[in-house]
């Protein structure tokens, strides 16, 4: 096991780090939700409440210890409170995608042997009852709105607020139950399991410690000085790993203010309303609100578009460095604030982005444009690198040492070692316990010190000690002619374009690559509506040659700067396409993470792949689609294939001799 | 016949009462033209009663009567098991029933959170001077209020046009928030006056559903009038038929679809 | 432009109903209350007072009792000028009844006297709608201007049939009278209005708001929903003859210090009163303010370009400024029909979304 | 027979007169209001602002002579010739006509399906903006109008009443000449509406605008003929008063005496803006002539209106109106 830091004044445990909370600042907001129109508010001394009266009731419904709990729903104070209430009772709380379809479902809580489920409302409910009879041990339901469920069978249904009362009800008959369970909890008890939406194969049951959990949210939370008045947005997935630190590992350490959104539909006005000042967005986020701002621009009148590029442009020039606290002259930081006043100000406003200090993006690399034009505005947006099994923090990007290329340095208390073929090793007091149930793939993972296996494959940057992430380990191969194949490093390139949603390299064991491409149906449809193009379906669109031209000149591009690292120039793209449908985590191409299961696209395109390679000019191909509803369907089309430019790449191999 | 003992449960678990307001011989005349003759029903605690019949069959002027719009020149309403006394139409809606209309009526110079606001009208007694110095009575109704109307907002889906101008929603979305305002007054019957009049497909669905909804969350009363027989069928429990202001039949959907005159009528009338 | 929204959430009912939901909105108001308190009454003169912020002040108040009723209730009303003197004779009655009562309770007492008046000439809007109502109205005004003038009671049975302020004071300092103080007067008036101003702020966005624009906006459906049309609209008349009433009052007593019904409360008054409503918007309290110094300040411009710098002779300026009323009231009624508040809105719009255009 | 009763024969007389005066300009109105549903109030002052016109072109005043003295520090204010009364009625129509145009072009064509209200908030705009033209082109002193109209009591009714009741009516020519003339223009103005072409389609028109422009009526014409109708009524009005009293501003106020007529009479119906001026004419003069006295005279100010308004609350849609009949 990885060397053992002393619990920190017997704060072992979330249950634990609520009463400190409540004792030392009970009376300060825990939770604001949106709800009827204004957001009710739940101060640290309420929650606590709550969360006794449905750990009670938990125990009423006769939860054992060491129960999986599966929690189902979208981002509310009623599921992290469950996820605590779990706990105190020595159970084992389970988050869930809420959007997962049945079968997944099905899986996970088979898989973790649930007992028992706390779900939203009546979509979820009818979901685990279609699954219910795959499921030998699964008891009881809790659902939280009670919506269209009046006519269901309640024999094992319960209502949240009924189980809480009854919990009330029998107070003093299980109190010191409870109170005796959540004693036993100490910093080795598990806190929480989270599922790995794994690139490949079905997700993993990632157990993680209570000591996993809190030193990292310690530590973490001191190397960016979150503090209690720090405001969090809570949007993203509850089952993933970063919402369980930031929402409930940092907010308890910390005990900043928890905020959940109204619903999927109001995200980016409540995010507006609320202003946090501690954020989180995987980069597709942010190249989102990019693309939109960028379009609502075009709209604007002539003045307004000069001002706008007027002062973007010297934000780019400067806004970094006053973000980065180096020197500029004042003439500069003086109209810095002119645009502070007329641009950043009220466009980081619109965003809701203007009270941030600390945000993050990670996931995925992020463009440098992207990544300049927020930190531009004055937006202190950080990298980081990490993963379920580190509980989140591998490297952090300390303030004043930003780049767009690295992922930053080794967070506290994190050893990195980097073996000969370029994968990521790491240790730390966040290493996970093991996976659910799965000795082979825990002991594949993770070595008898606690070295774990990241995957990735990285290297220190010297001049600044950073880390930088070329690719997945697995994803880099090599070329007929043995030069290194990098698909991810050159997808990223070419997905900086914001014409480019999605790209798939291929090439690996052949003597050149070629690409799948995925435009953008937002900015291209854009692009195509003000150069007056019709289309009636992106399949429509993706076909149309001067979409093509354009695609081919990006391709072209990268290419170009492909060229310039000879370790990397084999990676140049021969010939490409533009794929007849978007890659889409419904047909198992992508995860729900948005990333692209490289293995699964590359067989079910596997024509295309061909026809790339034996050089006919296009191709007719049939494919199978899944509709939101779940209704399975398929699309023909024809595609042409492009040849794109390539720099010639011989001196490479002159020097490779 | 007014005693409330008489209740049963429908196969869908709903419990309906006794008769909460029963028309007796209802005759209402425009000058010269009888626009209703001599028709008498009853409408049941907690069941979806429809009225239905073509155009111009008079189901909107007996809409009229029950609202008290119109008062008949012949016969009674019951309303509780007591006889109604012909009154104004604000003294029938804080008796506690509330409508919609055909050609939508709501205050276009309002937001939509100010128009469902007046649906709570009977629920506020501040008087003007509370309202015009924001105290006591004034201030805590309308917090008051405002819950009430949240939970009204969120059950049918409009929050995000809380605070938009009536004047410029869709006709679809119009009708949703007429149908918020008329629940906003918690009555103990709601009249829907064509619910459906003029929508498409999915909105009919929509709204189909909401009506179930209310009526199963909220155990509210409805009577509604339709001249489309389909929607109708499927949504209500028992059912009046008129055709030129008389009553061609009453019962449960099947028993309605049935009975000649009513098939007789539905032929012999031309849809729209 | 200036609104930084990001961070200003509502956690309360309370809290999102006020006034000024927006901070920024919130802060301006506070600075021009500031401004207003604090700030002008040691800058003003005679001059600045009695061309300028007495006029607009008083005829605000008006304007926000006929707003309430046009506006908000949907009731044309052209007795304004009528109803207010009304106020103006009520109020010097009681002054030279009971002067050694304060000032201050018989401006009150003079409002609720014109709301009851008004309520009297309003019952017939129970039965006559739209511009018969206006019309109607226009009894109400020939009638107390004729009243006034014949009955010699009213103005005390005074030779020239004029009536004269007498010297009231408040705290000691004079408020009415020919010595008064300029900063007196205009604080003085300024205090009424904030408060008329809050109360009709409070009444519009209640119940009694929405009761009245349901009225306005339908008034059939309105009452079968429950508003109760008697109440509503007697309530409109009331309280709208109440801010009348003291508008009348304080221009009497404060503003004129003698006054003669026909030609200080005639028709012209009631016209200029709704122009104020038209142009500065119909339905708003912000419209009134705007409405009442828009058409104040008109004429003091126009003076002071045509007359000062051009040296036109009078009249002329006169002529041209009803032509430029004229036709301002009808450009609005075409162009903007919500009046300056409307334009007001949208440019606050503009700038909340800046740089985006929607 | 009692002197009291002679008298009032006599005030009732002039009431009369008064009436058919009071009727003329309510017709000006109903016209209006019937085709293009405008309560046009600015009425009044149509006939101040030509008899303003008339008087002007006879005397050859030049058009905003003050205005262009004032801006260019000339001192011109007439051309120096005299226009025959005939000449001059005709040009001052032409004027109306133009004026009729304009207003239909400028104002109401942008403001068609607007509530009435507004409509009639827009023609006291409208008002106020002519008074200024008025005043502005012509001057706003006090003028008189001379168009060769007879003056003075009329000495065969003085004679013959005094034959039967030993006392003389006091019957002013101009008064009898404006009746005569009046009832002249009232029974055209009844003929033109009932039986000429452009008279039918005007109230097609006011019947249903759609179905009006359906059979092909063109609104836009229909409108700017019944404006310059009204501006005709508004001319001879005009002439009238301003002959009795001179033309000043008060000459504007005729179009306050009419509106009670209107309500009486209901606004749509000819017949009753006839008997509804007849009936406030006779009305105020006889109050005056019984109660004035009493209360301190000068009750014509407001005697109509109280009248009217008594009369609205028991039958609000005036006496020839149609009955509303309130739908949801």
């Amino acid at each position: 096991m990885n060397k053992s830091s002393p619990a920190t004044d017997g704060l072992v445990s979330i249950p634990a780090l609520l009463k400190r909370n409540v004792k030392t600042f009970g009376a300060k907001t825990a939770y604001r939700e949106k709800e009827f129109g204004i957001w009710q508010t739940w101060t640290w001394a309420e929650a606590a409440q709550e969360i006794e009266e449905l750990a009670l009731g938990l125990l009423n419904l006769g939860v054992a210890e060491g129960d999986f709990v599966a929690i189902i729903g979208r981002n509310r104070p009623y599921f992290y409170w469950a996820m605590v209430s779990i706990q105190s009772v020595g159970a084992i709380p389970v988050p869930m995608y809420q959007d997962s379809a049945a079968e997944e479902l099905a899986h996970v809580l088979s898989n973790c042997g649930a007992k028992y489920a706390i779900v939203d409302d009546q979509e979820q409910v009818d979901k685990v009852i279609e699954v219910r009879d795959q499921l030998n041990d699964f008891e009881h339901m809790i659902y939280v709105d009670p919506r269209g469920l009046r006519k269901y069978d309640h024999s094992k249904l319960h209502e949240y607020s009924h189980v809480q009362a009854q919990g009330r009800a029998a107070q003093e008959e299980f109190l010191p139950e409870l109170e005796r369970r959540q004693a036993k909890l100490d910093f080795d008890s598990t806190c929480v399991m989270l599922y790995t939406s794994g690139t490949t194969g079905k997700p993993k049951g990632v157990v993680l410690s209570n000591r996993n959990i809190i030193k990292s949210a310690q530590n973490t939370s001191e190397f960016d000085g979150l503090r209690k008045d720090d405001e969090v947005f809570a949007y993203l997935p509850m089952a993933w790993v970063g919402d369980f630190i930031f929402s409930i590992g940092q907010a308890y350490w910390t005990g900043l203010t928890v905020n959940c959104p109204e619903s999927a539909a109001t995200v980016s006005s409540d995010l507006r309303e609320i202003g946090p000042t501690y954020f989180f967005a995987p980069p597709a986020v942010f190249e989102k609100h990019l693309t939109e701002v960028m379009i609502r621009m075009e709209d604007a009148g002539a003045f307004k578009r000069w001002l706008f590029r007027r002062y973007m442009d010297h934000a780019k020039k400067v806004g970094p460095a006053i973000l980065d606290g180096k020197p500029v002259n004042a003439m500069d930081k003086l109209k810095y604030k002119l645009g502070e006043l007329f641009i950043y100000g009220p466009l980081k406003n619109t965003l809701g982005l203007s009270r941030i200090r600390v945000g993050y993006t990670a996931g995925e690399a992020i463009g440098p444009e992207l990544f300049d034009f927020y930190r531009s505005l004055g937006i202190n947006l950080k990298q980081l690198y990490g993963q379920t099994e580190a509980s989140v923090f591998i490297t952090l990007q300390p303030d004043g040492e930003v780049r767009a290329d690295t992922v930053g340095v080794p967070a506290p208390e994190v050893e990195l070692r980097i073996d000969d073929s370029g994968e990521i090793f790491y240790r730390s007091p966040g290493v996970f316990v093991e996976y659910f149930n799965n000795p082979d793939s825990t002991a594949s993972t993770k070595d008898a010190e606690g070295w774990v296996a990241t995957g990735d494959a990285g290297f220190i940057d010297e001049a600044s000690g950073h880390l930088r992430i070329i690719d997945r380990v697995k994803d880099v191969g090599k070329l007929a002619d043995g030069s290194m194949f990098a698909p991810k490093y050159v997808e990223n390139k070419l997905k900086f374009y914001p014409d480019i949603l999605e790209a798939v390299l291929f090439g690996n064991g052949m003597d050149r690559c070629v690409a799948f491409i995925n435009i953008d149906l937002t900015a291209v449809g854009n692009w195509a509506e003000r150069n007056n193009i019709a289309y009636a379906s992106y399949q429509e669109l993706a076909g149309h040659p001067r979409v093509l031209d354009t695609i081919q000149s990006h391709v072209e591009a990268v290419n170009r700067s492909v060229a310039e690292d000879p370790m990397l120039s084999g990676c140049q793209i021969h010939r490409f396409l533009v794929l007849h449908k978007e890659l889409d985590a419904d047909d198992g191409e992508m995860t729900r993470t948005r990333k692209v299961r490289r293995k699964i696209v590359e067989e079910k395109f596997s024509d295309l792949v061909t026809a790339l390679y034996d050089g006919s000019d296009e191709i007719t191909t049939e494919t199978e689609v899944t509709y939101e509803d779940g209704r399975k369907g398929s699309i023909r089309a024809t595609l042409d294939l492009r040849d794109a430019e390539v720099v010639p790449t011989f001196q490479h191999k002159v020097a490779a001799e | 016949m007014l005693d409330a003992s008489d209740s049963y449960v429908t196969e869908d678990g709903r419990t309906i009462g006794g008769v909460v307001m029963e028309m007796k011989n209802i005759t209402l005349r425009f000058g010269g033209v009888v626009a209703i003759k001599d028709i008498s029903f009853d409408i049941r605690q907690g069941e979806i009663r429809a009225i239905i019949g073509p155009n111009g069959a008079g189901k909107s002027s007996m809409l009229n009567v029950i609202s008290g719009f119109y008062n008949p020149q012949e016969g009674q309403v019951f309303y509780k098991g007591k006889l109604r006394p012909s009154m104004r139409p604000y003294q029938v809606a804080r008796q506690g029933i509330a409508r919609t209309f055909q050609n939508i009526a709501l205050f276009e110079g309002m937001t939509v959170l100010d128009n469902i606001m007046t649906g709570r009208l009977h629920h506020s007694k501040a008087n003007l001077f509370e309202q015009a110095f924001w105290k006591g009575r004034a201030e805590r109704e309308e917090v008051a209020n405002r819950e009430v109307v949240e939970k009204i907002i969120d059950f049918l889906e409009i929050q995000t046009i809380r605070k938009t101008p009536v004047g410029r929603l869709p006709y679809g979305l119009k009708k949703r928030v007429e149908l918020a305002r008329a629940l906003a007054a918690e009555p103990s019957i709601l009249l829907l006056d064509e619910p459906m009049a003029g929508m498409n497909v999915e909105e009919k669905e929509d709204m189909s559903r909401f009506i179930l909804d209310v009526n199963d969350e909220f155990g509210t009363t409805i009577a509604l009038i339709e001249h489309d027989m389909g929607v109708v069928m499927d949504l209500s429990d028992r059912v009046v038929v008129m055709d030129y202001g008389k009553k061609i039949g009453d019962g449960t959907p099947d028993e309605v679809r049935n009975n000649q005159d009513v098939i007789d009528a539905y032929l012999g009338v031309a849809h729209d | 432009m200036f609104y930084r929204e990001a961070g200003d959430f509502k956690t309360s009912y309370a809290e999102d109903n006020q006034t000024f939901p927006v901070k920024f909105d919130r802060y301006r108001y506070y600075a021009v209350l500031f401004m207003g308190f604090a700030i002008i009454p040691f800058l003003i003169n005679d001059y600045w007072v009695n061309a300028i912020f007495l006029p607009f002040l008083i005829y605000s108040i008006a304007a926000i009792g006929l707003n309430i009723l046009t506006g908000y209730c949907g009731q044309v009303s052209l007795g304004t000028g009528g109803f207010m003197a009304v106020g103006a004779y009520g109020c010097y009655k009681l002054m030279t009844a009971f002067p050694d009562v304060s000032i201050l309770i018989h401006v009150l007492l003079a409002g609720g006297i014109t709301g009851i008046v008004c309520v009297v000439f309003g019952l017939p809007s129970l039965r006559i709608k739209g511009f018969y109502l206006a019309v109607a109205t226009l009894a109400a005004q020939f009638f107390l201007v004729w009243l006034f003038n014949r009955v010699p009671w009213f103005y005390n049975y005074s030779a020239s049939g004029q009536i004269n302020a007498p010297e009231r004071t408040i705290f000691g300092i004079e408020v009415t009278g020919p010595n008064t103080e300029a900063w007196a007067t205009y604080l003085f008036c300024l205090v009424i209005l904030t408060v008329c101003a809050l109360i009709a702020r409070n009444l519009t966005r209640g119940m009694q708001g929405r009761q009245w624009m349901a009225i306005r906006d339908m008034d059939i459906a309105a009452e079968i929903i429950g508003v109760n049309p008697l109440k509503a609209k007697i309530s409109a008349f009331a309280v709208s003859g109440f801010f009348v009433g003291i508008a009348g009052a304080l221009f009497f007593a404060v503003y004129l210090g003698a006054a003669e019904a026909g030609d200080s409360f005639g028709i012209t008054k009631s016209f200029l009163v709704l122009f104020m409503i038209i142009i500065g918007g119909l339905g708003s309290i912000f419209g009134s303010f705007a409405g009442a110094a828009f058409l104040v300040l008109l004429p003091v411009f126009l003076k002071n370009v045509l007359v000062g710098t051009l040296g036109w002779p009078t009249d002329l300026a006169a002529h041209l400024e009803f032509i430029i009323v004229g036709g301002l009231i009808i450009m609005f009624l075409i162009l903007e029909p919500h009046g300056l508040a409307q334009l007001w809105r949208v440019a606050k719009e503009k700038l909340r979304l800046w740089p985006f255009p929607h | 027979m009692p002197d009291q009763l002679i008298f009032g024969m006599e005030v009732f007389l002039n009431g009369l007169m008064a009436g058919v005066l009071y009727a003329l300009v309510a017709l000006g109105f109903v016209l209006i209001y019937k085709a293009s549903g405008i309560f046009n109030y600015a009425q009044g002052v149509m006939a101040l602002f030509s008899a303003l016109t008339l008087v002007g072109i006879m005397e050859g005043q030049v058009p905003f002579g003050h205005l262009i003295n004032a801006i260019f520090g000339t001192e011109i204010h007439h051309f120096g010739w005299h226009v025959p009364a005939v000449l001059a009625i005709l040009l001052t129509m032409g004027v109306m006509v133009l004026l009729a145009v304009c207003v239909q072009k400028f104002v109401f064509r942008h403001l068609v399906g607007q509530e009435p209200i507004i409509l009639f908030m827009a023609t006291i705009g409208l008002a106020y903006f002519l008074e200024g033209v008025g005043d502005i082109m012509w001057g706003s002193e006090i003028k008189k109008l001379e168009v060769g109209l007879p003056q003075g009591i009329n000495t065969l009714i003085d004679e013959t009443t005094y034959g039967w009741f030993g006392y003389g009516f006091f019957i002013d020519n101009l008064d009898l000449v404006a009746t005569a003339i009046a009832i002249l223009l009232v029974s055209a103005l009844v003929i033109f509406a009932q039986y000429t072409k452009q008279g039918r389609a005007m109230r097609a028109v006011a019947d249903d605008h759609q179905a009006a422009l359906s059979v092909g009526v063109s609104l836009n014409f229909i409108w700017i003929m019944v404006w310059s109708v009204a501006g005709f009524v508004a001319l001879v009005a005009g002439i009238m008063w301003g002959a009795k009293s001179g033309v000043q501003f008060s000459l504007s106020l005729i179009a306050l005496k009419a509106l009670p007529v209107l309500m009486l009479g209901g606004f749509t119906s000819i017949p009753g803006a006839i008997i509804g001026g007849l009936i406030i004419g006779v009305g105020e003069k006889m109050f005056e002539f019984a109660v004035g006295p009493l209360v301190g005279g000068a009750t014509e100010n407001w005697f109509a209106y109280v009248l009217a308004l008594i009369f609205l609350v028991f039958r609000p849609q005036g006496l020839f109106g149609e009955k509303i009949i309130e739908r949801v």
